[in-house]
Order: structure tokens, then C-alpha cells, then sequence
């Protein structure tokens, strides 16, 4: 029997997409299986060997996932002659809402974006599996709560939601006069 | 108290006619540069930073001044603006009126500033505009990040087995028998059922060729009842013409063979 | 910039097809080109650094490609294990015909089921290898026989058919239902 972090690197390699611990388990017959300190070890294991390679072992919210690490982009983007699309800021901007205050409603997110959010954008997300449905808030016609989806969190190679970048704070009109003063001061002398 | 003009000059004291420059806008431009907003609140952001404005301290009536400028110049272009441009708009008057109005030192204090709520929208906004920056700057699938793959070594896709149980089986039997019964009077026996497998263990181990002798069928070990089994199955097969036996003459060995194709 | 092979080890993987010479070269800017012997031998490289991993990489028509070593198509093939179907009621009804009446011919299962068994159900019970053709009836049309096997008797945990329930049993159908329901309980509770 070849060594347990060889099959595991055979079969994330033959899966070509995230695999949980628990599908990774189910690779093998009942006497032969690992536990999951063992698969944890092994895949620990994997990730040390891929230091300098042009692969890395990484956790993402769907599981464990064999990926060609960024620094590669540049000459693997070749490959294919059509470039990645661009996303448009208001996507992006009615994405970045859902995934910060799920569970969210359209009317909420045309609120503090200040425009109508178009029922395109909301398609384009669902059709990427990037967001979904997760309700109704209870009030009259019952508009639906849209919250991120775990393929939003494995496309952007997060494991949770709290991996996102944080939020920048927001100050408070109060605190005005004295931090007017400083930034001030700050912006002059740098 | 501050007064519209001493607003304007104590915040970077930038003289106001930089303004209209910043505004500047080739006409056949002006399409291009509306989509880059996304809707009022970006508009003013764009305003409010690229003069370096503090934004906790808008200078309400310049930059709704300039708010103002940029509208007529989408008029102007007989452009069609979104509804929300002008709700701002109003909005924006609203505020710069209430606070330019003279307020009483005393309440100055508890009464709130007309900006806030301007203030905190932007804020807010600002925010997830930022996030939305740092979203798109994440690494991501098929544009930083590729999923590694080798090709699976060739393995048929097992599909196991449906279970059966002993239960199932009973159960189908019986729906089978039910039906037969309805229309027809099949009789299924459970006494058959030894020497049905005898008759199938004996078919399967006679050939059509070679004659077998008959007593080489009976095995001692199994008693007396498995040679009646035997026999029983032996009798069975001749009366459904699957078996044929051979005696050449009384009192020689008997042979059996399985009936051939003619 | 990263090693040589690295590129290529990280090209292979995201391309997850065979990738020609030409098509390795063309990913590199002109000015960092590498020969096509630095190629070779960088792909030579590689392949001997995957000796006892999960995946080799092999040259076929279409150029270099990275794979799963069959050794380990134990464990990969898993990944795509369907559930377990179930079989129709006329495929148990025609088993349970075989089981309880062999030798018996097809047109005498048909006769008692009241309808036609198809090919299909005959050569599924064939291939799972629980039926077998045991004769002919010598009759016009020489009809096969068929019987149940080994491989019946063990799957059902019978030594002998006639360890098959007595059909006497049967009639008593309310009997069987609450044996058939204690039976199924049993099960799922160990």
C-alpha cells in the first residue's frame, strides 16, 4: 500500500477540487481507514512537501485543495487565450454586502449602495453559485434574504466568512474636531 | 458661527475656482465618466476626496455647490440621469440650508449636526466600496489561482451494487404468486423446492454427450433422504424431458444423460 | 523567478490536458525563453521527482502529461462511486421465480408474472452473478434454463435453498410483513 499522503495527494489531484476530510476518509475500506488525526498529519505533511513547487495544499471552505499558488500566474494565465473577466464595481460592490451583512435584502443593499441594484447582477451572482437565497425577512411582501454561497468562499480561497478583509471603521461625527486636528497634522508632516 | 464662506476657506483653504477644473469633463466624455459612478454617494465621495476633504467636516455648501456643477453639465448633454442623482440633490439643499441657518449657542450642543446622517451614509458606503476593492484584489480561481489536476488513472465509475434482502425477496415472490393466483391456479410448492436445486445441481453436472451411470448420483453421505431427494429430482427431470436414461439391458447399470439438441 | 521546472510542474497542473513543447515554450516571454533541450531536461527532472508520489508524468501523442499513477485507482476511483440504485420489482419478482422454481424458462416466469421479463432484468441478475442458464428444455425452441448459483446462496447467507423461507410461510401475509418489518428494524438499529 503506497503511503497514505500519496493517496491523498493522488486523489485531490485527480478530484481537481476541494475535498472535505470526511470524502477523504471515504477513499478507504472500513479496516484500512485513517483517522482524522492521521489524515490531518498526512495532509500537513503535503502541504511542507509543496514548499517551492509549483503547487500548494490549502484549506478552503469546501475542504482541502490542490492549487498552482499565485507567483505562477503569470506564466500558467498563458495557457488559455481569453483572460479571466473583469468584474463591474456594482457586482462587486452588491457582492462585497452580501458576503459583510448576510443575510441581506435587495432593498437593503440599494440603500446604502444609493442605486437600484439591477436583477442582472443578482442572476450573475446566483448563476455563479456565489450567492443564494437563505429566506424572507418577516415584513410586508416578504423580500428575500440573500446570503454567500461555500463556493463563494473556495473562488476566493477563504476557508469562513471571517477571513474576508475587515471592514474600515467608522468614525463618528463627534470625535470630529480632535481627530480633524490630527489627520491634519499627520497629512501635513508626512 | 460659521457662514458659507468661512466654511469653504477653513478646510485646506483651496481657492474655489479649482473646482470647476476638477469638474472638467470633455463633453463627448461625459457618458463614459457617468458610468464610472455608481450613483450619487460615489459622486460625492469622488468629490469630497479628490479635494482632500476631511469627510467628517464636508464643506456642505461647496461641495453641494459642485454637486450642483456636475448636474447641469449632464443637462446640458441632455443626458438622462438616474432619479436617485436628484433626490440627492434635493437632499444635499436641505442639509446646506438647515445648516447655514443661524443655530442658538445653547442648543448647539444636543442638536444635531445637519450633516450626520449625510455623513454617515457616505461613511457607509464607503466601506463596502472599499471591501468591494479588497474583494476584487483577493486571489481568486482562474485569474490568480489555478486548481491543480492530473489526469485519474483509468478507473471504471463503480456503481455498488443495489442490496437485496432475504425480506425483499419474499415479499416480490408473493406479489408474483398473488397475481398468478388470480389468473391462473399455479401451485408453487414448498416440498419441490429440495429437489428443484437437486434438479439443477444434476443439469448442471450431466452433459448431453456422456452418459453418466445413475448410481454415481447418489451420494451415501447425505442419508437416506438426500438419495431420495436425488431420485425424487432424477424422476422429475425424465417427466420434464430434460433428462434421458439408458439401460441396455435389465439389471445392467442405468445411464443418464442430459437430453440433446435432437 | 522560479525554477525552471516549477513553471512547468505548476503549467501541467492547471492545464489538467497534455501540453506540447511548443506550448511549454510559448508561456515564457521571448527575452526568458528556454531552449527546448532546457526543456527536456527540466521535464526530465520532474518526472523523477514524482517517482513514489501520487501522480507521474508521462510523454504521450498529444505531448507531456501529469497522471495518477494506476496504483492508486483503488482509492481515486471513490471519488466517483454513485450511490446504490435499487432494483425494480420485476427484476426481484423474477429472481424470486428463479429461486424458488428452477430450473425454470423464461416464458414460465412470463406465464406466472402475468407479463413479459425483459432481456435487461435477465442479464442483470447474470452479471451480478446470481442466475445462470443450467440446461435446455428440450421443447421446440430449446429454452434455457435457469437456476440461482453460489454466489446467491452466499450473498442471501444460505447453504441450501432449501434454507429459502417455506412458501407455507407466505400465506400468512400478515406474518411475513411484521417479520419483514422486525428484520429491516433489526438492521438499522446495529
Amino acid at each position: 500500500m503506497p503511503a497514505l499522503k500519496t493517496i491523498l495527494e493522488a486523489a485531490l489531484l485527480a478530484a481537481g477540487e476541494p475535498l472535505s476530510l470526511e470524502r477523504l476518509a471515504a477513499l478507504f475500506d472500513e479496516y484500512e481507514r485513517p483517522e482524522r488525526a492521521a489524515l490531518r498529519a498526512a495532509l500537513a505533511e503535503l502541504a511542507a512537501d509543496y514548499r517551492g513547487r509549483g503547487l500548494e495544499l490549502v484549506e478552503v471552505a469546501g475542504g482541502w485543495r490542490l492549487q498552482v499558488p499565485a507567483a505562477y500566474a503569470r506564466w500558467v494565465s498563458r495557457l488559455w487565450e481569453e483572460k479571466p473577466g473583469r468584474y463591474s464595481r456594482a457586482l462587486l460592490e452588491t457582492l462585497a454586502l452580501i458576503a459583510y451583512r448576510q443575510p441581506i435584502t435587495r432593498g437593503e443593499i440599494e440603500e446604502i449602495r444609493g442605486v437600484a441594484v439591477s436583477s442582472a447582477i443578482l442572476q450573475t451572482l446566483k448563476e455563479r453559485g456565489w450567492i443564494r437565497i437563505i429566506g424572507h425577512r418577516a415584513v410586508p411582501g416578504r423580500p428575500a434574504l440573500y446570503g454567500t454561497t461555500r463556493e463563494f468562499l473556495d473562488y476566493f480561497n477563504l476557508r469562513t466568512l471571517g477571513e474576508l478583509p475587515p471592514l474600515a471603521e467608522l468614525r463618528d461625527l463627534d470625535s470630529l474636531d480632535a481627530e480633524a486636528h490630527s489627520s491634519l497634522h499627520q497629512r501635513n508632516s508626512s | 458661527m460659521d457662514d458659507a464662506s468661512q466654511v469653504l476657506a477653513r478646510v485646506r483653504g483651496e481657492p474655489y475656482t479649482q473646482v470647476p477644473q476638477d469638474l472638467y469633463i470633455p463633453p463627448d466624455a461625459l457618458e463614459v465618466f457617468l458610468e464610472t459612478f455608481e450613483g450619487p454617494l460615489d459622486l460625492l465621495l469622488y468629490l469630497i476626496r479628490k479635494q482632500n476633504l476631511d469627510i467628517l467636516d464636508i464643506p456642505i455648501a461647496r461641495v453641494t455647490e459642485q454637486y450642483m456643477e456636475y448636474l447641469r453639465l449632464m443637462e446640458a448633454q441632455r443626458f438622462e440621469l438616474a432619479a436617485e442623482y436628484l433626490v440627492m440633490a434635493a437632499w444635499l439643499a436641505e442639509i446646506k440650508s438647515r445648516w447655514l441657518l443661524p443655530r442658538a449657542p445653547a442648543a448647539e450642543s444636543a442638536e444635531q449636526d445637519p450633516r450626520a446622517e449625510l455623513v454617515r451614509r457616505l461613511q457607509e458606503y464607503e466601506r463596502y466600496k472599499r471591501a468591494a476593492e479588497e474583494l476584487d484584489a483577493l486571489p481568486r480561481l482562474g485569474r490568480d489561482l489555478f486548481p491543480a489536476r492530473a489526469a485519474p488513472p483509468s478507473c471504471d465509475a463503480q456503481r455498488p451494487q443495489p442490496a437485496v434482502s432475504l425480506a425483499e425477496l419474499l415479499a416480490a415472490l408473493r406479489a408474483a404468486l398473488e397475481r398468478a393466483e388470480r389468473h391462473s391456479h399455479h401451485t408453487v410448492s414448498r416440498e419441490a423446492l429440495s429437489v428443484r436445486e437437486r434438479m439443477s445441481q444434476l443439469l448442471a453436472r450431466l452433459d448431453a454427450v456422456h452418459f453418466t451411470q445413475l448410481h454415481e448420483l447418489f451420494d451415501p453421505a447425505e442419508g437416506r433422504l438426500g438419495v431420495v431427494v436425488t431420485f425424487l429430482a432424477v424422476l422429475e427431470l425424465i417427466r420434464e424431458a430434460l433428462l434421458e436414461l439408458v439401460q441396455n439391458q435389465p439389471f445392467a447399470p442405468i445411464h443418464v444423460r442430459l437430453r440433446g439438441v435432437g
